[in-house]
């Protein structure tokens, strides 16, 4: 009993790219080995891994020296923050981020608030920002880590990264930035950006799940969080996965060569869908008017209720909040921090596009979300008294 | 992870909530709480519930009850409404346990709806 | 330049098995979406980590529920070992394990040490074993848990887990087992066996990279080392790679089928090994002399230098001490800890056999082993003057 | 993780070590340290070192920097064993610092041979 779904909730997973399904197989078949292994085998193994270093390095300039191989951009929030909080908590405890972040980074601040550390947590604006003077202005002289999103999951919103990095940098303060949803997306030089630390995991941009990685800026300094065998300079153990890695490098050599061509029709296709809805009686725009990321609408619409919404709009694959927390049925924090009602967030629905996105999808889409609010709204009695 | 929120039962009735609707001229009962709001409204003949149908606002679950509640007491007694009992329902749907003040809306919905009818019997009108 | 080499290095990791890599084809195209969407086709991954949840289940006799996804036993270590120790804090600090544990065992403890712990280190017999009375005399009234391998990545010998958790429980103590190196090898029936925790990997049995799980037992107190995101009862966030996971589950499906078959063939191929090779001057057996896993078989000889034996043994690729250690020279800390000398444990090799180990195989490994020694004992002076 | 520890001449010299052996009745250089013991013997004819030969115990760079030695000197005058230097070999064989020590077993052994080479031409026998 296979669904035939259309698909528009790539921003929380993607198909395997088939350059990188290709790639995949073939390494697991021919250099299925221990990298850490000290034979010709495991060599074979290594010398995959640091070419695939090296494709994700190229795509995001940097070395690939500075790239830590992880299981997700979960992993890497958590060992870019605990990691620099712990290890500089000698000198000072406070540490900032923005309420809009996802879940791998708020869960990991509030943990540390229960440590003691002593977290700012900064507003954003009605369309989702942080401005330069919000952040400057909670720089305090014990500020030690500023985390700040690059694109934000729920709403596409783009966080100015570079003039963040520029506050921190001269202040000696390290600057972590989630990626996930922006690198093998849009163009990243992280080579000449102020960073630090980037997370970013494969699976957002059709590589595989279960692979993400840390970008570690030569001299952050780091405590591990997992301990064990002396791979990754001891800054994260276990045996590494040649064949996600792999993919990994191969869907970040796919990215670099498709991300134009991406870009151009995501806009597109994102016009279409908002020109096709946006007459609708009550829909509200969460995503920013303009400059936000052209693979991701969440719209909200007046006296609907989410839940029902979503399952009127079946088999249309669309979120509610983030895919991670769409099992709880809790109006997104994400959209109150923009200012939204509990009912008007209630409401969201996050469509997501991406390389396999159609036209036709975009079409079903819209009549789908038409029909489905029309149907909801006829059977309110609201409307009906 | 969820292999599925859904009882099949729930599905089809929200997807085919043949009960849906107002009967116009009847009886009606409504009520609202923890943001869900139900309207119930029924024709009555000869103390029999000839026609319920039902309108809502809430999740999937509170829909499909409305439709189960409607298929369930339709053809029957006006004065079987005061049997009507929300653990059936729960368990038909496969409600889960925290949504269960919900449903709970739709019991008092029942009960305004009953005295409704009560209501319009009672004047002497027939 | 491909290299094709004779490959005994099964403990270190496996290939796929056919069965394993085209269920994760399969899933990789019908079923790559978030187990945590609530949509559709979310809840056909999520359908798919069940099924694998319930294979994994089945192979070791325990409820899918038990059962928490890592990317390996690595991490499976880490959760286990500093979940219960943090969350147990405050009724006490002692913790034992043994000095043969792998080094994603060791590390872990002597983190906890650096921060206030007190870690009893268990000594083997010469034959690798702790004895019951061993780990009985070092309980303690404030001892909160107990961690011991089952099979030893570098020897193979089989710890009594049995008989261990039989002390542990009774005494309300927890008990965590590495099962790395058992789990989809030997027979184990989790859901008898006193123990609390297992970790597993699912790369050493035949299933993919970057997946493993723990083993928690209903009412194991357990302190989440990530944060974010509600998966995994807040475990273990990220998203769930659904293709290696059901891998995994594949991968236990194989195993139960195959065990006996696989046990009968590792236990000729490795008495083949060792009959070929035991009449060396100076040949030393690491490995126990019975009761070990079959699949592994340790051996020093005399006066020869390690990294230059591994490297006469190319194409050969087997390993020094574990595959996570190799990249060291020095000597191996588990035979060192047998009672081994510095230049007997440098000159250990493990050879480690599995599914596609061959007849032929075994005797190419002889005469290599063989010639390689021979060709090292003309180079020495000692031997020359 | 280890692309590959070893130069594609140490494996060359490692696999093939074509100066393994003993000169009989030569000269003989001889040094023990860091586990590691090298031998080295020379036939010395008209003060050039017509052959050389070693014999090691150790790892494998330590092999092929005995082999390298013998390749580098073997038919020049002895007196050139003066100018030895660890430098090029670990350059050539591109030795990781952390076996630097290794390679000055060898320097030693060197030494040795020099010695002996010297203590036999003194002697008047010739
Ligand atoms: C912004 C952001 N950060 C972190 C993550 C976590 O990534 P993963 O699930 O690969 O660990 C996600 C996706 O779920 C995300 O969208
Ligand atoms: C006994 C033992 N424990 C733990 C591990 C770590 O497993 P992984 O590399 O999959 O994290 C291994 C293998 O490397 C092992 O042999």
């Amino acid at each position: 009993m296979t669904v035939v779904p259309v698909y528009l909730d790539y921003a929380a997973t993607t198909p395997l790219d088939a350059r990188v399904a290709a790639r995949m197989r073939e390494v697991q078949t021919t250099a299925y080995f221990n990298p850490a292994s000290n034979h010709a085998a495991g060599r074979q193994s290594a010398a995959v891994v640091l070419h695939a270093a090296r494709q994700l390095g190229a795509l995001l300039n940097v070395e690939p020296a500075t790239l830590i191989w992880t299981s997700g951009a979960t992993e890497s929030n958590n060992l870019a923050i605990l990691g620099v909080a712990k290890q500089r908590a000698h000198r000072g405890k406070h540490l900032i981020t923005m309420r809009t972040e996802h879940k791998a980074v708020v869960d990991v601040f509030r943990a540390l608030e229960k440590q003691g550390f002593d977290v700012t947590w900064l507003p954003p604006d009605r369309e989702g920002r942080v401005s330069l003077a919000t952040v400057e202005s909670a720089l305090r002289d014990d500020t030690q880590l500023v985390s700040i999103m690059h694109i934000n999951n729920e709403t596409g919103v783009v966080q100015d990264i570079e003039g963040i990095g520029k506050l921190c940098r001269p202040r000696g303060i390290i600057f972590h930035v989630d990626g996930a949803q922006s690198v093998g997306k849009v163009p990243l030089d992280l080579g000449s950006l102020p960073i630090d630390m980037m997370s970013m995991t494969a699976h957002k941009f059709y590589g595989p799940k279960g692979i993400g990685a840390l970008f570690l800026a030569d001299g952050t300094p780091l405590e591990p969080q997992m301990f064990g065998g002396g791979q990754q300079r001891r800054l994260r153990p276990g045996t590494l996965p040649v064949d996600l890695i792999a993919g990994f490098g191969e869907a970040a050599a796919a990215a670099a060569q498709t991300m134009d061509d991406d870009l151009a029709k995501l806009v597109a296709l994102k016009n279409q869908l908002w020109v096709g809805i946006r007459d609708i009686d009550g829909v509200q725009l969460n995503s920013p008017e303009t400059g936000g990321y052209p693979g991701i609408l969440n719209v909200g619409v007046a006296d609907i209720e989410g839940e029902s919404l979503l399952l009127a709009l079946e088999p249309l694959c669309v979120a509610t909040g983030s895919a991670c927390n769409s099992q709880s049925q809790e109006p997104s924090y994400v959209l109150r921090a923009l200012g939204r009602t509990d009912p008007e967030a209630q409401s969201a629905i996050r469509f997501s596009l991406g390389r396999q996105s159609q036209q036709a999808e975009i079409d079903y889409a819209i009549s789908s979300y038409r029909a489905a609010v029309e149907k909801l709204r006829a059977l309110a009695p609201g409307a009906a008294v | 992870m969820i292999v599925d929120p859904y009882h099949a039962t729930v599905r089809a009735y929200f997807k085919n909530p043949e009960h849906a609707g107002e009967v116009r001229n009847g009886a009606i009962g409504y009520f609202a709480d923890q943001g869900m709001r139900i309207r119930l409204s029924a024709e009555v003949a000869s103390g029999d519930l000839k026609r319920l149908r039902f309108l809502a606002w809430g999740c999937p679950h509170v829909i499909a009850a409305c439709e189960a509640f409607c298929r369930q007491f339709e053809g029957r007694a006006a004065s079987d409404l005061e049997d009507f009992e929300t653990g059936p329902i729960m368990q038909d749907l496969a409600v889960p346990i925290e949504k269960a003040g919900r449903i709970l809306v739709l019991e008092d919905t029942v009960r305004s709806l009953g005295q409704a009818i009560r209501d319009l019997t009672m004047t002497p009108q027939e």
